[in-house]
């Protein structure tokens, strides 16, 4: 607080407490896939489950340019997005471990986690199913006429969906406040994006629809927290949409279980090494000596003891009610 | 008290309730239509039935929303918007044209209460015009209700008569679930007695429209008055039926149905709809299940056949289940 | 056929026998149209009709380029582009009226048309149903290797539509000969395209999508032809997809009785003065010494007995039979 | 006998059909996999279900195609390639999405031959993996079959086991209609007899997988070996039943349920979709009309609740008809 602002991008201060906080909520995405790659061996945790492992730049220095008014509309590859928009971690675990006090009550699952008290308006199971959403939440942004902003994240393989595609024309021709982050992480399922997007240039194709979008490195924090910055402060200020393409890995399989047979052997291996937004974040701020290497660690170890703690509570917990499955389908019928 | 024909009567309810409730945006193809082009009305149509007029004059371009043809788009911002504290009112134009946007309905907004542990409504409702009659084709006559009725998550309304469709479509803008409101082309100039305030009907309750002894006749949308019209014609033979609009298919007021099942022990369901996995197979399955020991006599369905919506005059004529049909069902189901 | 070929464009030699074929086919559907305009008022003709009056120099500039064995696809506005292909007139006529001996036996009526030993695979009265069919008879050209190409035609308002883009990025993926003519009659219904199109740029939003895409004046038949032609060359040589956005405009309303309160009073008035194909085509042919005036006299008032013609006799035709009803849901069931 | 799983039965369908007939082409995503991306196998899946494994090296990327993930497209592609005069077999993967592709599967391919008077066919086979019992949650577990089940113009197929997905495989694939194939991905592993070799099973023929006295079961695929736990849990009890598993919907095997309860006069229909407008309410529908002098009790539907299909283990397994609940319902139904 009392630190004077750090000035590590063009365009925004960054505190020395957003610093942290950065770096708090990568490292906690980080290691609740981690932890959830090892937990979901033990057959304990139902359903299948795509990990984000990797991608946490694009998350964090997206919902850190966000307020809990904002709001962010997510994918099937969801938990980051969550945990960077602030969902609470615990009842996160609990969730994808299909438990009565889960955020969702245990009925969503690892796909469908949603916290509309953070401006999180849910995963998606359906590839292409949340931009749409993402428009009409900028339409009552737009209407409240409070400068709040509506993000829907996507994948290189959704941006190849009908629904993306209208989504994006429609944000333009209503000059509404929705923004479209491109997690270009290089594959839908087992399908190279090389392949998948035709004119082999996410950015290219939106700007054909007639918003600005630009590129940036995925594996930086900084990258994205500026690229990005731009784009909210013109939607902020009525500008209307614009799309990012953060060019990522993901470090592991399309969904745990996937054989991975479409990548070379060393690949994630290699990326490890080369993409760890974790790694590239503490080399920058300890260089720049923006922050210690010991305010890292001790974030490591209570990043650590947080996941912990959520694995222990969500098998510590009990199924929902049976009767449970008949509440919720209506308010009221 | 004032005539309105059913267009006017939803008009009616818009107007009142987006009065009221600054929430409720409206949006979808021509809505308002005249947006862009040359030098036109700003508000050139007000919907291709008409059915939004004034609303763009009175309400602005932030709540009365022309959209490109995007169903997907328009379906789920809805969906979106909604979660973000509006009450959008979408209109799909055509009921047939759900396929393009059926995602946005059956996996998204009927589903987000449920999939979210109840922590979100979605206060949507979705309009589409629907039925045969007026020699559309096959891709401009479709009922579609059937396949939406079928989808938790969902409520579905078909009013048959003016005075309803305004109550219904308040109710449905009041309430807080996502609600598919199908209005039958046919309907539209139909008039009837309409008040000029708000007032709502409930989901879940079906009219009684005709009171009767031997036949329980359920029927929907302009299935209604024709089977008032096969039902006057029996009355002449004294034959006497219960005739029942369910208003809502979802919730379905099966309480009532029952209970005239209880008293004729004959059922009749008009559907104008295909016939397989149908509404009308469905209350027939229903009282197979729940009302046998009433039933005197095999159950009578009245739909359209198992094919697309044919072109030709003659043969969409064919198609749509007719007060003719209806009145030889009724005389069968007395003979069993 | 003993005339040398003449060399309008820069592209293709246009025999003189093309020449003619051309002016008699947009004369053709120019009459059909206002023919039909005015027969709608009787009351005879079901269901509701969206007139291609106007735009025949798209519909013949592209259809002219193509033989039987090419495949196109249409749309609600569809008669232009049936009688362009090939598809017989008379049987049209019947089936717009949905008598039994229609082109379809009188169960398409005016929105499904279709003429499958022409290559007319249909029209369609879901805007944007037709693209994505039009890509997978392009796999089929594609697959038998004899250069043939499949055209998927579009107008403003569907170049919106999910299943198009969807269409547009497949098409460039497979790179397979489908081609994507969008008719740019300023609206969908009664929505300007400037509204509609949030980049105001038809053809540059499918150059996003990694295809060419070149603009022409649509009331020209040659600029249809030459730039069609230029993208029909491509596909049979198997360099893929591409598209042209033909600039022109509809003489009548978006469907017979549309009262077109979105127009300037006179605005069809004045388009028919500026932008009358057949005039402008009248025009050059006999400045250039191509064809003389009564040639194209004589093909006038031939088109008027064939329209004569088509309407007595679907007057005089009778409907379906009941039975007919029942009959070709499935080819067995 | 070789003994196979419904997924390599479904394969080796495809594998027949596909050497038999140039004019078969398989698309979809990932159905081989691995195209493009660094520098794996160029065949990383074959379908993420590995049912269409081996086709890619086998038929070249001309003919077994991957394509990016835009179902319309996918459909649309089938659709149009069918009218070219090729057989395309689209894969949509979950039943689930087609949400995102009715328009092309209900409006355009369903009612092509009906709408051209009958010039065309339309030979386009659509798989789709269905089902709950894998904790997908609500957007990758639901059945679909009854909506589409319910569109004239269409074939519904839906086996229950190895042998009879591969026949039924090879009927869709050498018929001239367009076909909706749901595979159950609970099924998929499970093992029956499968002879190498071609062979078809007719559409519209049920199996009688159980014969007995008491009560007509009718159920599908996953249904079908839950129903015979059930019965032959009840055989010890002197309980016996005709087990009926239509196979396909569409065509429905109308008489084969209507001979066996007028034999039993008493039916159970099992579905695992949700109860409004069913394939089970669909059953129960017909019965009431054209076998109800047969039924001695009332109908007994076993389905899913009216809910999404949830995600917590035991709330899926709440949801899911169990052979518990389907030997209740042939209780009850032996009581009334
Ligand atoms: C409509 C739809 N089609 C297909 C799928 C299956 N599916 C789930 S994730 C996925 C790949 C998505 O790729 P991308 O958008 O790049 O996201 P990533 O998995 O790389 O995060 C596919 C094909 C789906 N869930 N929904
Ligand atoms: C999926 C779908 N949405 C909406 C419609 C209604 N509709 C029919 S034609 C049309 C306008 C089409 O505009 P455009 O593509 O520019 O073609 P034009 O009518 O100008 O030839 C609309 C909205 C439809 N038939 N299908
Ligand atoms: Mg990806
Ligand atoms: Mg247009």
């Amino acid at each position: 607080m009392a630190t004077p602002p750090i000035h590590p991008t063009t365009l925004a201060p960054l505190t020395h407490e957003q610093l942290l906080r950065a770096y708090r909520q990568m490292k906690t995405i980080r290691e609740f896939e981690e932890r959830l790659h090892v937990e979901i061996q033990t057959g304990e945790i139902p359903g299948f489950t795509h990990l984000y492992s990797g991608q946490e730049a694009v998350a964090v220095g997206v919902c850190e340019l966000l307020s809990d008014a904002d709001y962010i509309v997510s994918t099937h590859r969801g938990h980051g997005h969550c945990i960077a928009k602030g969902c609470d971690v615990v009842g996160m675990m609990k969730e994808i471990y299909g438990r009565h006090d889960g955020l969702c009550k245990g009925k969503g699952g690892s796909m469908h986690i949603a916290d509309f008290d953070k401006g999180m308006l849910g995963a998606n199971g359906i590839v292409g199913g949340g931009q749409p959403l993402a428009v009409g939440a900028a339409i009552a942004c737009r209407n409240r006429g409070n400068g709040t902003v509506s993000i829907a994240f996507g994948g290189d393989g959704s941006s190849n969906q009908g629904t993306v595609f209208e989504a994006m024309n429609l944000a333009v021709v209503l000059k509404v406040p929705a923004l479209f982050v491109w997690e270009n992480n290089g594959y839908g399922e087992h399908t190279g994006a090389d392949y998948s997007v035709g004119s082999r240039d996410i950015a290219g194709r939106c700007r054909g629809f007639g918003m600005p979008a630009e590129v940036c490195d995925g594996s930086d924090f900084f990258a994205v927290f500026e690229t990005m910055g731009r784009m909210v402060a013109r939607a902020r200020a009525g500008e209307g949409p614009a799309a990012i393409e953060a060019r990522i890995t993901r470090f592991f399989g399309h969904f745990e279980g996937d054989p991975q047979l479409y990548r070379a052997k060393d690949e994630t291996k290699r990326l490890r090494e080369s993409m760890d937004c974790l790694k590239i974040f503490r080399a920058r701020v300890t260089a720049e000596g923006w922050l210690e290497a010991g305010e890292l660690d001790a974030i490591d170890s209570e990043v650590l003891a947080l996941i912990d703690r959520a694995v222990a509570e969500a098998r510590a917990s009990s199924p929902p009610a049976e009767a449970d499955l008949y509440a919720d389908v209506y308010a009221e019928y | 008290m004032p005539v309105k024909s059913m267009r006017d009567a939803i008009n009616d309810a818009l107007h009142l309730e987006m009065a009221r409730d600054p929430s409720i945006i409206v949006l979808g193809e021509d809505v308002s239509g005249g947006a862009g082009g040359t030098s036109g009305e700003r508000e050139a149509s007000g919907g291709i039935f008409g059915v939004t007029k004034g609303l763009l004059p009175r309400f602005g371009d932030h709540r009365v929303i022309d959209t490109p043809i995007t169903e997907s788009a328009i379906i789920g911002a809805a969906g979106g918007a909604a979660l973000a504290g509006l009450r959008p009112v979408a209109e799909l134009m055509f009921a047939d044209f759900v396929g393009v946007s059926l995602d946005q309905i059956f996996n998204q907004l009927a589903k987000f209460r449920y999939m979210f542990g109840g922590k979100t409504n979605c206060p949507a409702v979705i309009r589409l015009a629907m039925g045969a009659g007026m020699n559309m084709g096959a891709q401009h006559s479709q009922t579609m209700y059937s396949m939406l009725t079928s989808v938790p998550g969902l409520k579905v309304v078909i009013p048959s008569n003016a005075y309803d469709a305004k109550g219904l479509m308040i109710t449905a803008l009041r309430g807080n679930d996502p609600v598919l409101f199908f209005e039958h082309k046919a309907l539209y100039p139909r008039k009837g007695e309409v008040p000029d305030g708000a007032y709502t009907i409930p989901f879940g309750e079906a009219a009684l429209v005709r009171e009767g002894e031997h036949v329980t006749v359920v029927a929907l949308a302009r299935m209604v008055p024709f089977a008032e019209k096969a039902i006057d014609a029996l009355a002449k033979d004294g034959i006497t039926c219960d005739l029942i609009d369910p208003r809502t298919t979802s919730p379905m007021d099966e309480d009532t149905i029952l209970e005239s099942v209880e008293n004729t022990g004959r059922l009749v369901v008009v559907d104008e709809s295909n016939p397989r996995c149908s509404v009308a197979s469905d209350i027939a399955g229903m009282v197979a299940a729940r009302g046998f020991h009433s039933l005197k006599a095999p159950v009578q369905l009245v739909t359209a056949p198992h094919t697309p919506v044919p072109f030709a005059r003659e043969l969409e004529r064919a198609y749509v289940p007719s007060p003719t049909r209806i009145e030889a069902a009724i005389r069968a189901v007395m003979k069993d």
